[in-house]
């Protein structure tokens, strides 16, 4: 007889395998905090957290890139999650299986072109656009938030077509069966049941909008101001760290990690949001009764008329 | 079947890259017959260092020369580690600095301000233009131009046009927040190509139809104003190592100081070092 | 009927999945060599899970836990080791209630357990692939399409291909899991003939839903109901004078 | 019913109407970006890409020449990235899905992947910057660049196997056992050729996302401008993304940076048109 891999031996390696992603997941926490904790602990976070950022007279304060990685991210947000949840209506809903079968990996494109790419559209097309016609230098606040809102797209929709195709069809047809339009289910017995995945889907969209340098860089401006409008310039803390990493030397370097960190721990806690709302998905009793609520409720406007 | 032949396909394939990649490795051990110089630091002066690099290797076959960027400080921080045989730096070196390397200045240059070519105003003074910087100036007509706000644009922290710039121009002054920072010298050319009411400051040598060079008090950086230093912004390009530069590096250094490799700089819009 | 050294023995068997009740309870039973013995029953009576139990897959892959014994050749066959239990499901093979050829060629289906088992050689293995699938009497419709896959065959054919590729292992023992539930009634009796054909060359176990066809080609039946064993006997006295009302209000199909 | 309906701002069927325009006519904007985007780069560039484009040196900064080079980085970051990050996700796949229930090793090791998922490039590059470039000595490298590379894709790899091991039937996997295969047997011989072609779009999905990144590379492979072809693995290169970004921003030239977005952008197009396919036909099989 042939030798075999003992199975034991088998599974264990294979565990050890499967454990690099979050070997590696500590690996990056580690060396990221030992590179930027020590100076968090120097500077103390209130320092830290305070509006003045002069490496060169060793003020390290990251609030304006915190509050701009925040202004660009809710522009996304806005302007990616409405387009990104009716065009994931539109592929799980709407569409026949062969416009889907387009559609699709056409929006999965729109994930793969490089982000250099999209920053330099920006550039070229954005920004004299919005300095014609709405005013301004054009690099601001509002054309990093259109850019990164069609860099999200992909994110959102990949995601809140997940979560509609999970709901199950018996809830559809229920509705339809009811006397709904097809607009009517999606939107009284579809979106709520879903609810908790596109909400998954929104907050990963928002990682993904914090968390993305090159094009931001390029449209933003950079400036390390508090904005009064969406014109003016903001400074992200990825473009703080991939701006400034190639000068960086000491305790500046530190300080570029340490932002490092405060946008880590930020996409952590979106992470685990996410996962919280997901896991939520798979308790159907909640849609159970949404169903049976928009069932009545669907139910009324129609008693109504034929009561005259 | 043919799933099959799919995994003994990828598998074969993997194995060879993984062969190519070993051989590989251990061919950098071998290859002997090559000496290699690594430069690393300014981004103002990658440019100009690749060019003479290519050009260098063009003429000396079986050297090869490394031009990193990273900026001028990484530029001091690798000489200083040895990362780097040379380190490129277009500011001057600051006294801590200064005392434990050792500096050639390759080259200079004329650091220009550049507004859009439609712009009306031509002249400046230095203590205008640190006002516009330091945000007291908010407004082309307060300098004799056109009602239209302007838009200044900057280098980011640590980079040598910056770090010059400040030192000719800001007096300790700090440059307003509200200013756009650009990582590098042909993005602060294209914001400033761009908008009407923009105004930046980058190398001579990049300096071309799409912006509009200022004088500076009534001198226009021109290569005769230049070499005879009668403008006044003009910082050194620095090439520093941790001791005396020797073997290849220094062979690499001598023919850009020679005739032919400043004429090279002068060509690039450059200021050629006088002897 | 009970044979002093049967091939297969069963001892007190009892099969739970989980923290559920057992689906099988106490079971004890012996299959005599070289017989065809037909376990039946209505659904959830336990069947498949013993069957599955005999060759391990429903501690494999079920998860399931089992106490008791099953002896094959008086070796208890639980106890195999991780390692000894493929060896041990070569001996006891085992076809499905839905035809599973794998998705490759009527003759890469053949040689995939040979193969495993450490088969080398073209001859070798083409002279076992055609003896094989003569032995499942479906030689002559496929010889020409050896190299084609298996998918295409119909679903009768791929039954038999099924059982060719248990046959290419020379098992001791077979076990069919409703192996006719989906097909048609020609290709059903091919099945059965080719069972009586090779019953002098193994030991049959065919778990059915339909009694006629337990009374049909068995020699021995054993009626199961709710994981119980109810009653084991020759079919003969099992179909004509069943001991339990509960047998024979089966076989009557008076439920079911 | 009439009167009713009339009361009521807009009847359901014009609702439906409404909704059915507007939805549509959003997902058009969306494509239409995405035309244009594409439309864009490559009206420019394409006539700037010739084979001596492809196949030469850079000279003067990118001004002049081709991007050899930068093609053979990329090529080599990537092969390097995808062959160690492929090992790793089927592996996880496969443990995740066949050789262990649901319970809390699981439930980590799928959170560690999502994580893993979610974190920024730029966080990668930093980490990458300091554990490979600098901690274990690799500098600014094609090794360095394509084990962050490697860290970077594994989420997705994991994630396609999966589904992929996933949707082969279970059936499968019994018959093999049933046959005297051990379980890793049956696994290697009959599950992961079934999966191949999912997993394969994993990788190829993989791939792209490595073509296109930018910010961690430039702080792992570098930026090095080289014209000669990486022959190493501790060799610095510049990736075609990283090149491009360069072109652009240095304002070195627009026609070389056009060219350069455009076989960007046709490669990932490429590679994302075969990752369809494999996917669909994958579909088909199994439906």
């Amino acid at each position: 007889m042939r030798f075999r891999l003992p199975e034991k031996v088998v599974e264990r390696s294979l565990l050890l395998v499967a454990m690099s992603s979050v070997a590696i997941l500590l690996l990056i926490t580690v060396f990221i905090f030992r590179e930027g904790g020590p100076l968090l602990v120097q500077v103390g976070l209130g320092n830290f957290f305070s509006g003045a950022w002069d490496p060169q007279h060793d003020q390290y304060g990251i609030a304006l890139m915190v509050v701009g990685s925040f202004a660009v991210t809710s522009g996304a947000l806005l302007i990616g999650v409405p387009f990104g949840i009716a065009c994931a209506i539109v592929l799980a809903e709407m569409a026949p299986p062969r416009a889907r079968s387009i559609l699709k990996p056409a929006i999965e494109v729109l994930a793969g072109i490089p982000s250099v790419v999209y920053g330099f559209m920006g550039i070229v097309v954005l920004l004299p656009m919005i300095r014609t016609h709405i005013g301004g230098p054009g690099a601001s606040a509002l054309a990093g938030s259109i850019i990164l809102g069609i860099m999200v797209l992909p994110t959102v929709i990949g995601i809140s077509v997940d979560a509609l195709q999970a709901v199950p069809r018996s809830y559809r047809e229920a509705s339809l069966a009811l006397g709904a339009t097809q607009w009517q289910t999606i939107r009284r017995v579809v979106l709520p049941a879903a609810r908790s995945g596109i909400v998954a889907a929104v907050i990963l969209g928002m990682g993904r909008a914090v968390g993305e340098t090159m094009a931001v860089i390029m449209v933003a401006g950079n400036s390390v101001q508090m904005p009064h409008s969406p014109l003016d310039s903001v400074r992200t803390l990825t473009a703080n760290i991939a701006l400034e990493m190639g000068y960086a030397a000491g305790d500046h370097r530190a300080a570029l990690f340490a932002t490092g960190i405060v946008l880590f721990v930020i996409i952590m806690i979106l992470n685990t949001l996410a996962n919280l709302a997901r896991g939520r998905l798979k308790k159907r009793s909640v849609v159970v009764v949404t169903l049976a609520a928009t069932a009545a409720d669907l139910v009324k406007p129609r008693a109504k008329p034929e009561e005259q | 079947m043919l799933p099959r032949m799919r995994t003994r396909s990828l598998c074969t394939f993997l194995l060879l890259a993984a062969i190519a990649t070993l051989a590989t490795a251990c061919n950098r051990n071998q290859a002997g017959g090559e000496t290699a110089v690594t430069l690393a630091g300014s981004t103002s002066v990658q440019p100009f260092a690749e060019h003479w690099a290519e050009t260098y290797m063009g003429q000396n076959p079986g050297i090869t020369i490394n031009v990193q960027g990273g900026g001028s400080t990484a530029g001091v921080k690798a000489a200083l580690a040895g990362a780097a045989d040379v380190g490129m730096c277009s500011r001057e070196l600051k006294p801590d600095e200064a005392a434990k390397l050792k500096k050639i200045v390759v080259a200079r240059d004329g650091l220009t301000i550049v507004v859009h070519p439609s712009n009306a105003v031509a002249d400046l003074t230095v203590e205008q233009v640190r006002s516009i910087f330091a945000g007291r100036i908010k407004n082309w007509s307060e300098v004799g131009g056109a009602d239209h706000k302007m838009t200044v644009v900057t280098r980011e922290n640590g980079s040598g046009a910056r770090g010059a710039f400040e030192e000719l121009v800001m007096n300790k002054e700090s440059i307003a927040s509200s200013a756009l920072v650009q990582d590098s010298q042909g993005a602060v050319r294209q914001m400033v190509s761009a908008d009407a009411g923009a105004l930046g400051y980058v190398s001579h040598g990049v300096v071309d139809a799409s912006v509009k060079p200022l004088k500076i008090g009534g001198v226009a950086p021109t290569e005769a104003t230049l070499t005879a230093g009668t403008y006044p912004l003009i910082r050194p390009f620095l090439f520093i190592s941790k001791g005396e530069p020797a073997g290849a590096a220094k062979a690499f250094i001598d023919w850009i100081l020679s005739p032919a490799g400043q004429a090279l700089a002068v060509k690039e819009g450059l200021i050629a070092v006088q002897k | 009927m009970s044979n002093a050294h049967p091939k297969l023995d069963l001892c007190e068997l009892t099969i739970r999945y989980g923290e559920g009740p057992a689906v099988a309870r106490n079971i004890s039973l012996g299959i005599a060599r070289n017989s065809i013995h037909a376990f039946i029953g209505p659904a959830g009576s336990g069947k498949t899970s013993i069957l599955r139990t005999i060759n391990l897959l429903s501690i494999d892959v079920d998860g399931a836990t089992v106490t008791g014994r099953v002896l094959l050749d008086g070796q208890n066959v639980l106890e195999a080791t991780t390692n000894a239990r493929a060896e041990l499901r070569r001996k006891l093979g085992m076809a499905f209630a839905t035809p599973q050829p794998l998705p490759r060629s009527i003759y890469e289906n053949l040689v995939f357990g040979p193969r495993l088992a450490g088969v080398r050689g073209k001859a070798v293995l083409d002279g076992l692939v055609e003896s094989s699938l003569r032995a499942a009497q479906l030689w002559d419709e496929v010889k020409d399409r050896l190299t084609h896959s298996a998918l295409a065959l119909s679903g009768g054919q791929q039954q038999r291909l099924c059982i060719a590729r248990i046959i290419a292992l020379e098992p001791e023992v077979i076990l069919l899991d409703e192996p006719c539930s989906g097909l048609d009634p020609i290709s059903t009796l091919k099945i059965e003939q080719m069972m009586q054909s090779l019953k002098s060359r193994f030991t049959w176990i065919i778990v059915t839903n339909n009694t006629k066809q337990a009374a049909r080609v068995s020699d021995n039946t054993a009626f199961f109901l709710l994981g119980d064993l109810i009653e084991n006997d020759t079919t003969d006295k099992l179909f004509t004078a069943p001991v339990d009302t509960r047998t024979a209000d089966y076989i009557e199909g008076r439920f079911g | 019913m009439s009167a009713a309906a009339r009361r009521r701002l807009i009847t359901p069927r014009q609702s439906q109407f409404c909704a059915r325009v507007i939805l549509w006519a959003m997902m058009a904007a969306t494509l239409a970006v995405l035309v244009f985007i594409v439309l864009f780069v490559v009206k420019r560039g394409l006539a700037h890409v010739s084979w001596e484009f492809l196949t030469g040196a850079p000279s003067l900064s990118g001004k002049a020449g081709g991007v050899l080079p930068m093609i053979v980085g990329t090529l080599a970051v990537t092969a390097l990235g995808v062959a160690l990050a492929t090992p790793l996700g089927v592996g996880t796949a496969i443990y995740l899905t066949e050789y262990t229930r649901e319970g809390r090793i699981t439930k980590i090791i799928r959170f560690g992947a999502e994580c893993l998922a979610g974190v920024p490039s730029i966080i990668f590059g930093l980490f990458g910057f300091v554990f490979f470039v600098l901690v274990l000595g690799f500098g600014w490298s094609i090794l360095a660049g394509g084990l962050t590379l490697a860290f970077m894709i594994l989420p997705t790899v994991i994630r396609t196997s999966e589904e992929a091991i996933k949707s082969v039937p279970p059936s499968y996997r019994e018959v093999a056992l049933s046959l005297g295969a051990s379980k890793w047997e049956s696994i290697v011989k009959v599950v992961l050729p079934s999966a191949m072609p999912g997993i394969l779009t994993g990788v190829i999905l993989g791939v792209g996302r490595s073509i296109s990144e930018t910010a961690a590379v430039i702080f792992t492979s570098g930026s090095s401008l080289s014209k000669v072809i990486p022959t190493s693995l501790f060799d610095g290169t510049r990736t075609l993304a990283v090149h491009f970004y360069q072109l652009a921003r240095e304002g070195i030239s627009a026609d070389k940076a056009y060219a350069t977005a455009t076989v960007l952008v046709l490669a990932i197009l490429i590679i994302n048109v075969t990752a369809y396919a494999i996917m669909s036909r994958f579909m088909k099989r199994y439906r």
